[in-house]
């Protein structure tokens, strides 16, 4: 499949934002001025834009709770994201939110999500309005390794079988669940496998790779538009980082840590994947662009105001 | 205007919510029943039209793309309606029993409760959960309790408990045209209860308790099937020159705090009667209230009639001692009263 | 596999107390003496039994709403059985828990219950404390084919595999749950199938015929015992009543049903296949011994007593 | 006696238990952490214990077969845990957050606590379920819920709320123990308070209430980091000559009724200080429990100092506001006193 120059481009805008936009959270949380648990993208960029650079508006996603990265892949805006993250005012969700919780409906982003295994029920819900009110819209959600045992995704996989949901399932596999393997924790030890015996194909990525995931959820999703069902997309990646901020990150050598930060970079690999035909002086660009953005989201997020304290007692309801 | 029982009360609402509006659905496990089955698929017949056949006759009118049969799988169904309603359509899943919360409340109480909240209020999730509640039917443990309680302490549902086929056709209108999520809550013990009910839509708002009798010597308080037997209770000591008044509040949250401790402040006694809960139930929640806000008014301690800390039995004898009894509350009511 | 003639005849003694069990609450149903929902395992027998023949007082089993038969096969007292159903304080649980929650933990017998799906993960309990303790018993769940989609279903089935517990996975696959078609609800239309996905094997037999049911669980259950991990059993049978004692009972033509009656009773199936190993004699008698104590069972239990009301107030917790 | 913290008073209770009796396992999602993982693999090294490191150190004396790390599927855990305690163990599972109840809770409250009610007392289910509760630490709406209410509400479970390290480690000691399944409420923000606790093992006895503080004039009960609270408003009043008593029940299921009563008659006045819900909470069930069988004793009205009925917010201004204050409680205890 071949992509444009533009394409490429803004491919690698929202995998740099990404990169940055973490990066620069995990300077900041040492800082002390962002509270809560979080947890960064750094190093599955290439799952998330992947994945929706095929996408539109009208499509929607859910995430998890590490979900910055699907968020700005689908078009959140950084400012107000990173205004959220410090809990202000001007934040996406009114700082009510927070990282765990960043959501855009216009864009069709249904929200990061503290529960594992909470999205891919969702994302049929989805599904199912795009399919009653004939939208052309898809659903599709991002679950982890961890993520993929749960019950609550396998009841969605079979729902979305039997109702033949235009749904697409992405499970990132970046080894772990917290601290615990993958290998141990899903019994087959092949996620992607699993789809068979709910009744949908299935395909296995290297999440690394911009194309490969690109191409992959290209085809799952054209299919779903067409009326042709649901799929499985497993991922395999990797987190720079550990679970969260501040956890002892004891589960991986810093070796292993070093050797994913050098061979298995999606940025580094795009831009040798794309030598050639996009100009390195453009991706340089890029990289200035995405400092600049985030420097300036993480400037204003700070001055911003916190909300007011009444602010607590609305959003409830929409009437009560 | 005719007699009508809460079960078609509750059936036409649906049916004339879905013509009024394409974007109404309903989801559930046999809500028609017979997808997949030869002699249902060849005779174009709804096996079930719910569990109880009370959503018997719309897969017939609307198909199988509105009224949809699921798999047994509570997570995905209530996921699915909340994911529905946060993206554009008004779908009324059927949870059946209400007991099943257990297997799926996450997607109510932790997504479609707070979507609004947590995205800042630029969400909404317009959506109904029905299901059944109540003991009475011998049908034991896990299939006769009444968590409503349990929705609303819940911020962000809305939590309707109809008495009567009026108010449940009234508040189901409402609650499928509302924009928050709403728990609906049936007794099965009330299906097959009649009383007039207009053939046209109309809503009934939320938060305004209905007094089913009026009375000035004691107040008691009561939802859903504990509403006949406070209405019976009061018929009987009306008979002795003791007048009491019933009051309803049919929507548990919101809750009439005003219209019950109008009430109160009119007859200083207080009987709560209850079967959510022996702890932490709604009847705590209102004495709760009236403690705080209605203190002054009170003339005699505010006396509770709930079940038993224990789970439902399913032996008869059990299960009738087990609810909330007119003897009891008759009782209650004499207690407040001595005082 | 070669059983003796006392093996034989133990079977088809369980397979018609159960059958007999249920056609006389089938009658009594009607006189309106028993209260509550009744699910009939009438026509599924050889499964139950076909399963608990190879099974001993220290391995335990959990079942389902339709769990008479399971009960009686895994050598619960007849007359507590019916007691309890007639809602009597001589009944298995005290006349507290109903058909629906029929128990007997001396037997190995850890409820029928009336949460769909419920079964598996209790069953991996039992394995658990199985391997755990080194009692050499196992776990075993028996779940409908409309459990078999349930998220507490899958759950176990995963961890079952994680930690290589010893218990089995019996799918009674009767075509439908409630009033829905298993090739509906079960998106892939192959029960047994989705244990590969979960790493584990699976054996898919008919369900009507206790000899095939008898060796694959034999098998599996050996397997589990010898500390080689979980398996599936997808068991193809048939109800010969509808889904609960009322119910509108749409979903097959009355043609379907006597055909069901007539060519797939495992009753008749397996005096067929015995047939020259034991005289039709012994066979009969047997008949003869279960409807004299199931109508002793009926006469026993609707003279028996109530519960004590005190008796509400009982039994919720060991000590408060 | 030593100073330790609510983390480590927990973490020995489970030690002790686990050298003392053979069949006490621990299990939950990397109450170890690690398996799998190469690093940790080779190294013997423990990823977590536990995701806040409560647990830390028992996977390396124990071993995985009896700190079991499982799948993220919290049914599997609840329920394999419900049916290892039917069948001859004393599971400890970790929840993590109880905010997960969501997810698993029909294998607690429809199959364990029922066990030996529906069971005719034929089965019993000796386990525990720990879990963290409480808001404070930004972690927003579905990681900083407390709903032991809804535990209490459920027949068949007991429910511990401990707010000091001695008490952590009495009450865990005495739920390992406990034949009855007992829910654990951990309070996030308190982990690092320390405290005298013996280093030997004890056990407190549920439903037994402790008096954090002696006082004649107002009662307050609270539980868990509000009784922290409730303490400071005391000391900061006793200052002024108010002498406030202030009672936390502990263990809510069982309840210290007569504990509570008890102080309430000899105040008259109350305030009960709660983090578990507006509605339908702890504090209503306490408020009813007084208005019911305390009432001649009240002076003024009760009041209720709990969150707003809105889900958790994120910004620390914001939840800050959420959390029942000092502040708060103490306008509350002026109030009732003012009358
Ligand atoms: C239902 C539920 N259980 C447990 C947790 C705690 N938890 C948060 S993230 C996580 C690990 C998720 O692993 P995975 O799905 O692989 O996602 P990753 O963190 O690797 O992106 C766990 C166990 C949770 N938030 N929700
Ligand atoms: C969690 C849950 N959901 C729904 C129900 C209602 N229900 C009871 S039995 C049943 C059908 C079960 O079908 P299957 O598993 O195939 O068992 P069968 O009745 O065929 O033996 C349903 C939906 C329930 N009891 N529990
Ligand atoms: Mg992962
Ligand atoms: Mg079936």
């Amino acid at each position: 499949m071949k992509l444009t120059e533009n394409q490429l481009l803004d491919a690698y805008k929202h995998m740099r934002d990404i990169r940055e936009f973490e990066e620069r959270l995990h300077d900041e949380n040492t800082t002390g001025d962002i509270s809560g648990f979080i947890h960064l993208y750094s190093g599955e960029e290439a799952v998330a834009v992947g994945v929706c650079e095929n996408l539109t508006d009208k499509d929607y996603i859910t995430s998890t709770h590490r979900g910055h990265g699907h968020c700005i892949a689908k078009g959140c805006d950084i400012h107000a994201m990173m205004a959220e993250i410090f809990g202000k005012d001007e934040g996406l969700c009114r700082g009510k939110g927070g990282s765990m919780h960043i959501a855009d409906l216009d864009k069709g982003m249904l929200g990061a999500n503290g529960i594992v295994g909470g999205g891919p029920p969702l994302a049929i819900g989805a599904a199912l309005t795009a399919k009653t009110l004939k939208t052309g819209g898809i659903g599709l959600s991002f679950t982890g390794d961890g993520g993929s045992s749960h019950g609550l995704t396998f009841e969605a996989m079979n729902m979305a079988v039997v109702l033949q949901l235009p749904v697409i399932f992405i499970f990132e596999n970046n080894g772990f669940g917290e601290g615990t393997g993958c290998d141990y924790a899903v019994g087959s030890k092949d996620i992607a496998g699993r789809a068979a015996g709910f009744g949908m194909p299935a395909e296995k990525v290297d999440g690394t790779d911009f194309f490969a995931v690109y191409e992959a959820a290209h085809k799952a999703i054209e299919r779903a538009r067409e009326g042709k069902g649901p799929s499985v997309i497993e991922a395999t990646t990797n987190r720079f980082y550990s679970h969260f901020e501040g956890d002892p990150g004891l589960v991986r050598s810093k070796e292993e840590i070093e050797y994913i930060r050098e061979h298995k970079d999606p940025l580094k690999i795009f831009r040798q994947k794309v030598k050639g035909q996009v100009s390195d002086e453009k991706l340089d660009q890029i990289d200035k662009d995405s400092k600049a953005l985030v420097d300036d989201a993480v400037k204003k997020a700070r001055a911003a105001k916190n909300p007011e304290v009444s602010q607590l007692y609305t959003d409830v309801y929409v009437s009560y | 205007m005719s007699k009508k029982s809460y079960r078609n009360a509750i059936k036409e609402a649906i049916e004339f919510e879905m013509r009024r509006d394409p974007t109404v659905v309903v989801i559930g496990e046999d809500v028609r029943g017979g997808h997949g089955a030869k002699n249902t698929e060849e005779n174009k017949l709804e096996g079930f039209g719910g569990v109880l056949g009370v959503t018997k006759g719309l897969w017939t009118e609307f198909g199988s793309e509105r009224v949809i049969d699921t798999p047994i799988t509570e997570s995905a169904i209530i996921g699915m309606t909340a994911g529905a309603a946060a993206t554009g359509l008004r779908p009324i899943a059927d949870l059946m029993f209400m007991d099943f919360y257990g297997v799926c409340y996450d997607m109510l109480y932790n997504q479609a409760a707070k979507f609004r909240y947590m995205f800042g209020g630029k969400a909404k999730a317009p959506m109904v959960v029905r299901g059944m509640i109540g003991a009475g039917f011998s049908a034991a443990a896990q299939h006769s309790q009444s968590p409503y309680h349990i929705f609303a302490s819940t911020p962000g549902l809305k939590v309707v408990v109809p008495s009567s086929p009026y108010d449940a056709k009234g508040l189901l209108t409402q609650s499928i045209r509302d924009d928050d999520p709403v728990v609906f809550c049936e007794h099965k013990l009330l299906y097959d209860i009649t009383g007039e009910v207009p053939d046209d839509d109309y809503t009934i708002p939320f938060g305004v308790a209905n007094y089913t009798r009026q009375g000035t010597d004691v107040t008691i308080i009561a939802l859903s099937l504990m509403v006949h037997r406070a209405n019976e209770v009061a018929d009987k000591l009306a008979n002795e020159g003791i007048s009491v008044e019933v009051v309803d509040p049919r929507t548990i949250s919101p809750l009439d705090e005003e219209g019950i401790l109008e009430s109160v402040a009119s007859t200083g006694r207080v009987v709560i009667v209850d079967e959510s809960a022996a702890r932490c139930g709604f009847a705590h929640d209102v004495a709760a209230l009236i403690a705080q806000k209605g203190f002054y008014s009170l003339k005699a301690p505010i006396e509770l009639v709930t079940p038993p800390h224990t789970p439902v039995p399913f032996s008869n004898v059990l299960e009738q001692a087990w609810l909330p009894s007119a003897e009891r509350i008759e009782i209650a009511v004499r207690k407040v009263l001595e005082v």
